[in-house]
C-alpha cells in the first residue's frame, strides 16, 4: 500500500461524506457524513506523516487534536439539534425554511 | 481736445444717467420729476452733440475721440468701447439726440397719468443711449454690444403695457426675430474677426480680397478660401441689419410693434432702431463693396421691401400701420440705394450719400408723422381711420405740420424728402440698375398716394365719430410743440443739409477707398415729381373730392381677392405663426423632449431595472434550503478550481 | 497672515456647525443668526483675499507653488499611510470660484431663512456643503480634493430628502447616485495617476512636472473627464440635474447649479486636462460631439417644459455645454471663456433659482401656465427674474455675454471640423435661448393675472438684498470684464502652456 | 520559563477573564450587574494594556510557539474593541428582548463565550504552525455556534444555529483537508518551513490553497460560501449578529493575512488572480443581494458580505500596505458596524427591525437619525467619514500592485452600495412618520455609546493619528 492509495481512500471518504451531506435529509445523518469528511482529513494527515513527512510527529499529533476538536463540535451540534427537535418535533432539514429571502 | 472728450462723454452719460436715476429712484417717486429730469438730460445730450457736430464740421476732430478697453482676447486683438467720428456718425448722433429730445417732450403729454410714467422715461433714455453707443461704435464688437441693447430696450418699450397680451406678444416677436438675425450677425463677426484678427472698422474697411485668396479655412461642412469666408461673413453681418431694419421677409415685427406706446413707435421708426441696419451697411460699405455680390443682395432686398411695403400700405386703415409700412418702404429706399452703388467692379458714391441723406431727412418727417398720429389717437382714442375725418378744423397746427411732413415724404420740392429721394433714384439710374430705378419711381408714386389717402381720410371730409363731432377734440400743448418744432427740419433740412452732405459725405472725408463719380441726370427729378403729383391727384379724387365715396374707400369686407390678400399683408403673420408653432415648437422641440424623456431616461431606467433583476436573482438563491446551501459549498470549490486559474 | 485667513475659508463653516451643535433646536433664531453671520464673514474674507490676490498678481508664494503660480500656499503632511498632504493654494481661477461660492452660500443661507422642518440640521448641512465646495476649489492635493469632492454627495442627499419637495427621494437618489458614479470613476483614475506617474505623489504640482505614460492616459483621461463631466451634466450624464433641481429646496438648487456643477468643469480643467494633456488633445475633439445635445437641443427641451425649475435646469445644461465647448477648443481664449462662463453662470443661475424659490413660496406652484401677470404684484422679484433671463440669453452688460462671446471666439479658433460645426451651431442657437426665456417670462410675469394672486406681496428686504447682490455681481463682471479676465489669464497661462507643450502621438485616434 | 514577558500579559488576562466572569456567577445572585462590570473592566483593561505594547516592528515569540507581531497586536486591539462593544450592546438584550423575541438570560456565560471567541481570534493571530492555527480558528468558531442558539425560546435562533453549525463544520472539514495537503506538501506544520518549501510549488500546494480558501471563504462569507450569512445574521440575537459580523470576520481575514503573507508568501503572485476574482464576485453579489432588503439585519448581512469582498482587495498589495489597510479598515468597520447595530438595537427594542420602523426618524429623534446617517454613509464609504478612508486604504493597497481592473470594478460597485445605504437613510429622512409606531427611548448608556461612536466615525477618518499609528507598525 502506497501513499497514493491512502490519499485516494481519503478522497473517496471525503466524497462519500459530501454525497451523504447533500443526499441525507436527516440531521443526524448529515452530522455523521460530516464526521466522515473530517476523518478523511485525518487519514490524510496520518498517511502523510507515515510516508513522506519530514516531521512525522506533527501529523499524528494533528489528527489527535482534530479528533478532540471534532468531539466538542459534535457536542455543540447535538445540543443544537436537540433544541431543534424541541421546536419542530422532527429532524428533517426540509423544515428549516423560516429564514429566507 | 480734452474739452471735446468731456463733451462727447456727456452725450452718452446723460441718457444713461436718466435711465439709472429714473429707473431706480425717481421713477417710482414722482412722474413729473422723472419727466423733467429726462428732458433736461436729453436736452444737454442734444446740445453737446450739436456742439460736437459744429466742432467737427468747422475745425475737425481726431478719427477716434476716445476709446476704453473692454475685453482683451489676445495681444492686439481686443474689443474696445469708443467714439468714432466721421460725418456719418456725427450726423447720426445729432439726429438721435434731437429725436430723443423731441420724443421725451412729447411723452410728457402722451403718457400723462400712466401707471408707470417714470419707468417709461427711464426706458426711453436707455433706448437712445444704446442707439448712441451703436452709432459711435469704433468696431464690430462694440456695435454688437449696443445692437443687442437696442434690441432689448425695444423689447421693453414695445411691451411697455405688459398687461396687454397683444403688446407682450408683439414685443416678444420683435425681440426674437431681431435676435434670430443677430445670431447670424454674431457668427459673421466671429468669422470675420477670426480671419482678420480684428474687430476694427478701419481694418475691416480697408481690406483687399485678393490677399486672402490663398489661405483656406474650414467651415465644418466645407473648406473654403478665406476670401469666400469673408464674403460669407459679410452676408451674415448684413443679415443682422436685415432683421434690425425689418427687411422682407423679416419685416413682420415692425408693424406689430405698433402695440407699444406711440412715442416709442416714433423713436423706433425715425432714429433709433430700424435705421441701425442701414447704418451698419453704410458703416461697412467699403467692406461690402469688395465682398463679391453682397451689394447686389442688399439692393434687391431693399428694392423688394420698398415696393412690397408700399403696396400693403395702400390698403391699411390703422394709421400707425400705414406709417409703419411707409417706414418699411423708406428703409427699402435706403437699403437699395446703398446696394445700387456698384457697376461691375467699380463703385459709385451717389447712392451712399443719398442713403445717408435720406436717413437724415426721413428721421424728421417720419418722427413728426408718428407724433401726429399719436396725438390724433390720443384725441380720438382709436387708430382706425373709420373713426376719424374732419379733424382739420379741430387741430389746425397738427394739420399744417402733417401736411408738411406728408409733402416731405412724398418728395415734393422744396420739402426735405425731395432732395434725398431724388438722389436715391439718381443713384439707381447711375448704377445702371434700370429695373430698380423703375420700381423706385413707381414706389414714390405709391408713397404719395397712400400718404395722402391717410391725410385726406384723417383730416378732410366729415367727422365719422361722435367724439370728434361733439368736439371733445383739442390740441395738447406738450404734444403739439414737438410736432411744430419737427415740422421745421421736415421742411428745411433738405435744402439746408444738401450742401453739407455733398461737401462732406464724399470718399475723401470718409476714409473709404476712392470711388468713381458719374455725371448727374438732370431730367430725373422732374419725372419723379410728376409721378408724385399724379398720385396726389388720384388720392384727392378718391378720398377728398366732393364726390368721393368714403365708406366705399374704407370698406374692407366686400373686396376682390387681391385686395383682401394685400389688406391681410399677404398673410405673413399667419405663415410665421404656423412655422413657429408647428415646426419649432411641435416639431424640433418636441423631438428633443422625446429624446430626453424616452431615450435617455429610458436607458437610465433600463440600467436600474437590470441591476434589480440581478439582485432578485441573488435573493432567489437565498431560498433557506440547507441542502442547497451545502451544495453551494461544493460547487464553490469546483468553480474556483476552474476559473480561479490556479496553475494546476 | 493671508495664508492663515485663506485656510479659514473652509474652517469657518465647519466651526460654525460645531458651535451650533450644542444649541437646542428650539432656539432657531439664534442658530440662524450665527449661520448668517458666519456666511457673511466668509464672504467678506474671500472678497478681501481676492483683492489681496489681485494686488500680488502672479508671483508664486514659493517654488513648490510655482507650477501654478499659487498664492497663500500651505502644505502640511496629512495621512502618512497614503502619503496624502493637506495642500491648498489660490490662483485667479479658484479664487474667483471661491468668491462665487461665498456669494451663493451667503445667498443660500438667507434664502432658506424660513425653511420648513428642522432648521438646525438644515443650516448645518448647508455649511458642510459650503465646506466641501470651498475645499474642492482650494485643495491642490488629489486626496484632499477628492475627499471634499465626494463629501457634497452626503449633504446633498440629506438636504433634498429631508427638505425637498415633490419626488424628493427619487430626485435626491438620482442626483446623489449619478454624482457618486462620476466621482467613483475619478477615484479609480486617481490611484492610477499616483502609481503610474512613478513619483508617488498626490500633488497636482508635482504630477504636472512629469509626463504620465501614454497608454495609461489613453484610458484614464476619458474615464476621469467623464467622471467630472457627470457633475457638470455633460450629455449623456445630464439626466440627474433636472429632477435633482426640481425636488431640491431653493438653497440646494442654487448651490448645486451655481457652484457644484462648476466643480466638475473645474476638475476637468485643473486635473484631467492639466495632468493628462496628451490624451486631452486626442479625446477632447470627440467630446465636442456630445455638446450638440447640451447646447443645441437643451434649449429646445426647456421650451417644452412648464415647470420653472426644469426650464432653468435645462438652461443650465446648455450653459454648461458652452463651458465644455470652451474647454474642448484647446485655445487660451476658449479656456478663459470657459472659466468666465463658470463664474458668470454661477451667479446667474443662483439668481434664477433664488427668484424662482421666492416666487414659489408665494404662488405655491412652479407651473408657468398656472401663473401670469404676477409682475404687477411682485415687480421686484419679477424684475429679478427678467434680469436673470437676460443675463442667461447673453445680453451685453451682464456677465453672460462676456463669457459666451469669449467662448465663441475661442472655440472658433479650434481648427477641427467637429468643433467648428458645433461652434457655429452654438452661436446660432442663442435665438432658442431667447425664445424659451422670453416665453417663460411672458407667461409667468405678463398678461392677465389670475384672481387668486391678488393677495401676493413683493419680496421683503432680505429677499431684495439677495437679488440686489447677485445682480450686482452679474453687472460687475458684465461691465468691467477686463480685470477678472486678466486674473484668469494669469492662472490659465500655465495650464495652457502645459497642454500646448504636449505632443500627442500621431497614431492615436483624433479629430 | 522563569518570567512572563509583558507583551503576553493581555493574552493571559483575556484567557482567564471568561472564567472570572462565569465564576463570579457562583457568588452573586441572578440579575446582578457584577459579572457584566467585571467583564467591562477586564476588557477595557486589556485594551489599555495592548496600547502600551510598543510596535517595535518584527515579532516576538513566547516559548517559540506564540508569536506576538505588530500585526498581531493591532489585530488584538481590533478584536478586543469589538468584544467591548459587543458586551455593551448585549447588555440590553438581557433586560428585554429585541425584535419581538423574548429576553435572553445567563449574561455572564454569554459574555464569557464572547471572550472565548475573542481569545480564539487571538490564537489565530499568534499562531506559528498549522495546529495552533486550526485550534484558534475552532476556538473562535465553536462559541459562535453556541451564541447563535443562545435564545433557546426562539425558533429562528435554533434554525439559524443549525444551518450555521452544519455548514460551519463542513467548511472546517474543507479547511482541515487543505491543512492536511499543506502538511503533506511541506512535510511540516511550521509556517517558516512551509514558506521556504512553497518557493518551489507543486499541485499538492495548489489543492491545499484551493481547499483553504474555500474553507476560510465560508467564514469570510466569500462567494459562493456566503449563503449561511443572511439567514444566520437574521436568526441570531442582535448582539450575536454584531459580534459575528465583526469578530469572526476579523478572525477570518486575519487568518487569510497570516496565510498569504506567511506560508504562501512565495506564491502570492500566482494566487493574486484568485483573490481578485473572489473579491470582485463577492462584493458584487453582496451589493446585489442588499438592494431590495426590507429587514435590517438581513440587510446588514449582505452589506457585510460586500465589505468582505472589499477587504479581499487589500490582499493584492504587498505586506506593509495590505496590513495597514486591513487593520485600519477593520477598526473603521467595527466602529461603523457597531454604531449601526446600536441604532438598530434601539429601534428593535420598541419596534420590529425593518425599514418601515425607521420612518420619520429625523422628525422624532434627530440625534438617532444623524447617527444612522453617519453609520450608513461611513459603511458606504462617503468622505469625510472613516469608512471612506478605510476603503481608500484598501483600494490603495490593491492598486499599488497595478490591479486597476478590480479597483475600478470595486469603485463602481460603491455606487450600488451607496444606493442601498441610501434606502435606509431615505426611510429615516425622507419618509413621513406614521404615528402608530411606538416611540423610542434611549438609556443613558446607549446615548453615550452612540455619541461616542458617531464622533469616532467622523473623526478617525479626518484625523490621521490612527492610520499613522497603524502605518508606523509596518514601516520600520
Amino acid at each position: 500500500m502506497t501513499l497514493m492509495n491512502c490519499l485516494i481512500l481519503a478522497f473517496l471518504l471525503f466524497g462519500i461524506g459530501v454525497w451523504g451531506l447533500i443526499h441525507r435529509r436527516h440531521l443526524v445523518g448529515m452530522l455523521i457524513s460530516m464526521e466522515l469528511m473530517l476523518n478523511a482529513a485525518n487519514i490524510n494527515f496520518i498517511s502523510f506523516a507515515y510516508f513522506t513527512a519530514s516531521d512525522s510527529t506533527a501529523g499524528a499529533l494533528f489528527s489527535i487534536f482534530v479528533i478532540a476538536v471534532t468531539a466538542c463540535e459534535m457536542a455543540i451540534a447535538l445540543a443544537i439539534v436537540v433544541s431543534m427537535y424541541r421546536r419542530y418535533k422532527s429532524l428533517d432539514v426540509e423544515q428549516l425554511r423560516d429564514l429566507h429571502d | 481736445m480734452t474739452n471735446e472728450i468731456s463733451i462727447s462723454y456727456l452725450i452718452f452719460l446723460m441718457p444713461l444717467l436718466t435711465f439709472v436715476v429714473n429707473g431706480l429712484f425717481l421713477g417710482r417717486k414722482s412722474a413729473k420729476g422723472a419727466a423733467a429730469f429726462a428732458i433736461t438730460c436729453n436736452g444737454i445730450a442734444f446740445a453737446s452733440a450739436l456742439y460736437l457736430a459744429i466742432k467737427f464740421f468747422t475745425v475737425g476732430l481726431p478719427p477716434i475721440v476716445f476709446q476704453i478697453p473692454f475685453l482683451k482676447f489676445a495681444e492686439n486683438f481686443a474689443a474696445n468701447i469708443g467714439l468714432l467720428v466721421d460725418p456719418l456718425s456725427i450726423m447720426m448722433l445729432v439726429v438721435v439726440t434731437f429725436i430723443a429730445f423731441m420724443v421725451n417732450i412729447y411723452s410728457v403729454g402722451y403718457m400723462r397719468g400712466d401707471r408707470a410714467e417714470g419707468r417709461f422715461f427711464a426706458l426711453l433714455s436707455l433706448f437712445s443711449f444704446s442707439m448712441l453707443g451703436l452709432v459711435a461704435a469704433t468696431n464690430l464688437f462694440q456695435m454688437f454690444v449696443f445692437w443687442e441693447l437696442v434690441g432689448v430696450s425695444s423689447y421693453l418699450l414695445i411691451g411697455f403695457w405688459y398687461h396687454k397680451p397683444s403688446a407682450v406678444s408683439a414685443s416678444k416677436q420683435a425681440f426674437i426675430l431681431t435676435r434670430f438675425a443677430d445670431s447670424f450677425f454674431l457668427f459673421g463677426i466671429v468669422l470675420v474677426s477670426y480671419v482678420l484678427q480684428s474687430f476694427d472698422f478701419f481694418a475691416i474697411n480697408s481690406i483687399t480680397l485678393s490677399y486672402f485668396k490663398e489661405h483656406t479655412i474650414n467651415l465644418g461642412i466645407m473648406t473654403v478660401t478665406q476670401a469666400d469666408a469673408l464674403i460669407l461673413g459679410a452676408v451674415m453681418i448684413f443679415t443682422g441689419g436685415w432683421g434690425k431694419s425689418a427687411m422682407f421677409p423679416m419685416h413682420i415685427w415692425l408693424p406689430n410693434a405698433m402695440e407699444g406706446p406711440t412715442p416709442v413707435s416714433s423713436i423706433i421708426h425715425s432714429a433709433t432702431m430700424v435705421v441701425a441696419g442701414v447704418y451698419l451697411v453704410a458703416r461697412l460699405f467699403p467692406f461690402f463693396a469688395v465682398c463679391g455680390n453682397a451689394l447686389e443682395l442688399i439692393m434687391w432686398v431693399g428694392a423688394f421691401t420698398m415696393v412690397f411695403a408700399a403696396v400693403i400700405a395702400c390698403t391699411q386703415k390703422d394709421i400707425k400701420r400705414i406709417l409703419a409700412y411707409s417706414t418699411l418702404s423708406q428703409l427699402g429706399y435706403m437699403m437699395f440705394a446703398l446696394g445700387a452703388c456698384k457697376i461691375g467692379s467699380a463703385v459709385i458714391t451717389t447712392g451712399w450719400t443719398a442713403s445717408t441723406f435720406h436717413i437724415f431727412t426721413h428721421a424728421f418727417f417720419k418722427c413728426s408723422l408718428f407724433l401726429i398720429a399719436g396725438s390724433l389717437i390720443h384725441q380720438v382714442h382709436t387708430n382706425d381711420l373709420d373713426a376719424m375725418g374732419g379733424l382739420r378744423k379741430k387741430m389746425p397746427v397738427t394739420y399744417i405740420c402733417a401736411l408738411i411732413s406728408i409733402l416731405a415724404i412724398s418728395g415734393i420740392p422744396p420739402f426735405s424728402g425731395f432732395f434725398s429721394k431724388d438722389e436715391i433714384i439718381l443713384a439707381a439710374f447711375q448704377g445702371h440698375h434700370y429695373v430698380v430705378f423703375g420700381l423706385a419711381l413707381l414706389t414714390s408714386g405709391l408713397t404719395t398716394f397712400y400718404m395722402f389717402r391717410l391725410f385726406f381720410l384723417a383730416f378732410h371730409g366729415k367727422p365719422r365719430s361722435e367724439s370728434v363731432a361733439a368736439g371733445h377734440v383739442h390740441e395738447d400743448f406738450a404734444m403739439t410743440l414737438p410736432i411744430a418744432i419737427l415740422a421745421v427740419p421736415a421742411l428745411l433740412s433738405g435744402i439746408a443739409a444738401k450742401g453739407l452732405f455733398e461737401h462732406f459725405f464724399v470718399p475723401g472725408k470718409l476714409r473709404v477707398p476712392q470711388l468713381v463719380l458719374l455725371p448727374e441726370a438732370h431730367w430725373i427729378p422732374f419725372v419723379a415729381v410728376a409721378i408724385a403729383v399724379l398720385a396726389l391727384l388720384i388720392a384727392w379724387v378718391l378720398y377728398a373730392s366732393p364726390k368721393a365715396k368714403i365708406e366705399r374707400a374704407l370698406d374692407d369686407v366686400n373686396r376682390g381677392g387681391i385686395y383682401k390678400t394685400i389688406y391681410h399683408k399677404f398673410y405673413f403673420d399667419e405663415m410665421y405663426y404656423c412655422v413657429v408653432r408647428q415646426f419649432i415648437f411641435n416639431g424640433v422641440a418636441k423631438i428633443a423632449r422625446n429624446i430626453q424623456d424616452y431615450v435617455i431616461e429610458g436607458l437610465v431606467a433600463a440600467a436600474v431595472k437590470f441591476v434589480h433583476i440581478l439582485g432578485s436573482l441573488v435573493r432567489t438563491a437565498q431560498s433557506g434550503n440547507l441542502t442547497f446551501y451545502l451544495g453551494t459549498l461544493i460547487v464553490g470549490i469546483i468553480i474556483w478550481r476552474f476559473i480561479g486559474n490556479l496553475p494546476f | 497672515m493671508d495664508t492663515l485667513l485663506f485656510n479659514l475659508i473652509w474652517l469657518i463653516p465647519l466651526f460654525t456647525v460645531l458651535v451650533c451643535a450644542p444649541i437646542p433646536g428650539a432656539k432657531a433664531k439664534l442658530i440662524k443668526g450665527i449661520h448668517g453671520v458666519s456666511a457673511t464673514l466668509v464672504l467678506l474674507l474671500v472678497a478681501y483675499l481676492t483683492y489681496r490676490l489681485y494686488t500680488l498678481s502672479g508671483t508664486p508664494a514659493n517654488e513648490a507653488a510655482a507650477p501654478l503660480l499659487l498664492q497663500f500656499f500651505t502644505d502640511i503632511p496629512w495621512i502618512a499611510a497614503l502619503n496624502a498632504h493637506y495642500m491648498v493654494g489660490a490662483d485667479g481661477l479658484n479664487m474667483f470660484l471661491l468668491l462665487l461660492t461665498a456669494v451663493i452660500v451667503w445667498a443660500g443661507v438667507f434664502v432658506s431663512w424660513e425653511i420648513k422642518g428642522n432648521q438646525k440640521v438644515f443650516f448645518a448641512l448647508i455649511q458642510m456643503l459650503a465646506t466641501s465646495v470651498y475645499g474642492v476649489f482650494m485643495s491642490m492635493d488629489l486626496v484632499l480634493f477628492f475627499v471634499f469632492y465626494e463629501m457634497e454627495a452626503l449633504c446633498m442627499y440629506l438636504m433634498i430628502a429631508g427638505y425637498g419637495s415633490g419626488r424628493k427621494d427619487y430626485g435626491g437618489k438620482k442626483l446623489t447616485l449619478t454624482l457618486a458614479f462620476g466621482s467613483s470613476m475619478i477615484l479609480a483614475t486617481l490611484f492610477g495617476l499616483y502609481f503610474e506617474s512613478g513619483i508617488h505623489s498626490w500633488s497636482i504640482m508635482e504630477l504636472s512636472k512629469i509626463t504620465i505614460p501614454m497608454d495609461f492616459q489613453m484610458w484614464a483621461f476619458p474615464l476621469m473627464f467623464m467622471g467630472f463631466a457627470v457633475s457638470s451634466s455633460l450629455f449623456p450624464f445630464h439626466f440627474w440635474s433636472p429632477d435633482g433641481h426640481a425636488s431640491a429646496p431653493t438653497a440646494v438648487s442654487m448651490l448645486a447649479a451655481g457652484v457644484m456643477m462648476k466643480m466638475g468643469a473645474y476638475g476637468c480643467l485643473r486635473i484631467a486636462m492639466f495632468l493628462m494633456p496628451e490624451a486631452a488633445k486626442i479625446w477632447l475633439p470627440w467630446v465636442v460631439a456630445f455638446l450638440i445635445f447640451n447646447v443645441v437641443l437643451g434649449p429646445f427641451i426647456a421650451l417644452r417644459h412648464k415647470d420653472l425649475k426644469y426650464i432653468t435646469a435645462y438652461s443650465s445644461i446648455s450653459h454648461l455645454g458652452l463651458i465644455f465647448l470652451g474647454l474642448a477648443a484647446i485655445t487660451p481664449v476658449g479656456l478663459r471663456g470657459a472659466a468666465l462662463q463658470m463664474i458668470s453662470h454661477g451667479f446667474l443661475t443662483g439668481l434664477f433659482f433664488a427668484t424662482i424659490g421666492m416666487i414659489y413660496e408665494r404662488t405655491h406652484t412652479r407651473d408657468i401656465t398656472q401663473m401670469g401677470g404676477i409682475m404687477r404684484k411682485m415687480p421686484f422679484l419679477g424684475v429679478g427674474f427678467v434680469i436673470a433671463g437676460f443675463a442667461g440669453l447673453g445680453l451685453p452688460g451682464f456677465s453672460g455675454f462676456v463669457a459666451e462671446s469669449t467662448i465663441f471666439i475661442g472655440a472658433f479658433g479650434q481648427e477641427s471640423t467637429l468643433t467648428r460645426i458645433v461652434t457655429i451651431l452654438a452661436i446660432l442657437s442663442i435665438t432658442t435661448t431667447a425664445v424659451y426665456i422670453l416665453q417663460t417670462a411672458n407667461r409667468m410675469l405678463h398678461g392677465n393675472m389670475p384672481a387668486k394672486y391678488e393677495t401676493l406681496t413683493d419680496g421683503c428686504f432680505r429677499e431684495k438684498l439677495i437679488i440686489v447682490v447677485l445682480v450686482a455681481c452679474l453687472l460687475l463682471i458684465g461691465i468691467f470684464p477686463g480685470w477678472i479676465s486678466n486674473m484668469l489669464d494669469q492662472s490659465i497661462a500655465p495650464i495652457f502652456a502645459k497642454i500646448s507643450a504636449a505632443t500627442a502621438p500621431v497614431n492615436g485616434i483624433g479629430g | 520559563m522563569s518570567y512572563i514577558p509583558n507583551y503576553i500579559i493581555p493574552d493571559l488576562l483575556l484567557l482567564i477573564l471568561p472564567f472570572l466572569v462565569i465564576g463570579s456567577r457562583l457568588f452573586v445572585k441572578d440579575n446582578s450587574k457584577i459579572p457584566w462590570r467585571i467583564a467591562n473592566i477586564g476588557l477595557v483593561l486589556i485594551f489599555a494594556l495592548l496600547n502600551f505594547i510598543p510596535l517595535a516592528g518584527g515579532s516576538r515569540f513566547f516559548i517559540n510557539n506564540w508569536n506576538v507581531s505588530d500585526f498581531g497586536i493591532l489585530m488584538r486591539e481590533v478584536l478586543v474593541l469589538s468584544a467591548i462593544l459587543g458586551v455593551w450592546l448585549s447588555k440590553d438584550y438581557f433586560n428585554h428582548g429585541g425584535d419581538g423575541k423574548p429576553a435572553m438570560n445567563q449574561i455572564a456565560e454569554f459574555i464569557g463565550t464572547i471572550a472565548f471567541a475573542t481569545f480564539g481570534g487571538i490564537t489565530v493571530i499568534s499562531a506559528c504552525d498549522l495546529l495552533t492555527f486550526f485550534l484558534g480558528l475552532e476556538i473562535a468558531t465553536i462559541p459562535m455556534y453556541a451564541l447563535t442558539a443562545w435564545n433557546k425560546r426562539d425558533q429562528l435562533g435554533s434554525e439559524a444555529a443549525t444551518k450555521y453549525i452544519l455548514m460551519g463544520s463542513v467548511a472546517t472539514a474543507f479547511e482541515l483537508f487543505g491543512f492536511s495537503y499543506l502538511y503533506g506538501f511541506a512535510g511540516t506544520i511550521r509556517f517558516d518551513a512551509i514558506q521556504t518549501a512553497a518557493s518551489n510549488p507543486n499541485p499538492l500546494l495548489w489543492i491545499a490553497i484551493l481547499f483553504l480558501f474555500c474553507g476560510i471563504g465560508f467564514k469570510l462569507t466569500l462567494f459562493p460560501f456566503y449563503t449561511w450569512a443572511p439567514d444566520v445574521y437574521e436568526g441570531a440575537p442582535t448582539p450575536v449578529t454584531a459580534v459575528l459580523s465583526v469578530t469572526s470576520k476579523a478572525t477570518a481575514i486575519a487568518f487569510l493575512v497570516m496565510l498569504v503573507y506567511g506560508p504562501l508568501a512565495p506564491v502570492r503572485e500566482q494566487i493574486a488572480p484568485l483573490i481578485a476574482l473572489l473579491a470582485g464576485v463577492t462584493l458584487f453579489v453582496g451589493n446585489l443581494g442588499a438592494l431590495k432588503q426590507s429587514r435590517l439585519r438581513r440587510f446588514m448581512a449582505y452589506s457585510s458580505i460586500a465589505q468582505a469582498g472589499y477587504i479581499m482587495i487589500a490582499l493584492l498589495g504587498d505586506s506593509a500596505m495590505a496590513k495597514t489597510a486591513i487593520i485600519y479598515y477593520l477598526f473603521v468597520y467595527a466602529l461603523s458596524n457597531y454604531l449601526a447595530f446600536f441604532v438598530f438595537g434601539i429601534i428593535g427594542h420598541h419596534r420590529e427591525e425593518s425599514f418601515d420602523s425607521l420612518r420619520g426618524l429625523s422628525k422624532q429623534n434627530v440625534s438617532l437619525a444623524v447617527a444612522l446617517a453617519v453609520a450608513m454613509f461611513s459603511l458606504a464609504g462617503i468622505p469625510p467619514l472613516a469608512g471612506f478612508f478605510g476603503k481608500f486604504h484598501l483600494f490603495f493597497s490593491g492598486a499599488s500592485t497595478g490591479h486597476y481592473g478590480i479597483v475600478v470594478f470595486a469603485v463602481l460597485n460603491n455606487v450600488l452600495a451607496l444606493y442601498y445605504y441610501l434606502q435606509v437613510i431615505k426611510s429615516a429622512w425622507a419618509d413621513e412618520a406614521d404615528e402608530h409606531l411606538t416611540p423610542l427611548r434611549m438609556t443613558r448608556r446607549q446615548r453615550w455609546v452612540i455619541v461616542l461612536l458617531t464622533v469616532a466615525v467622523i473623526l478617525i477618518g479626518i484625523l490621521p493619528f490612527l492610520s499613522n499609528n497603524v502605518f508606523a507598525g509596518f514601516t520600520f
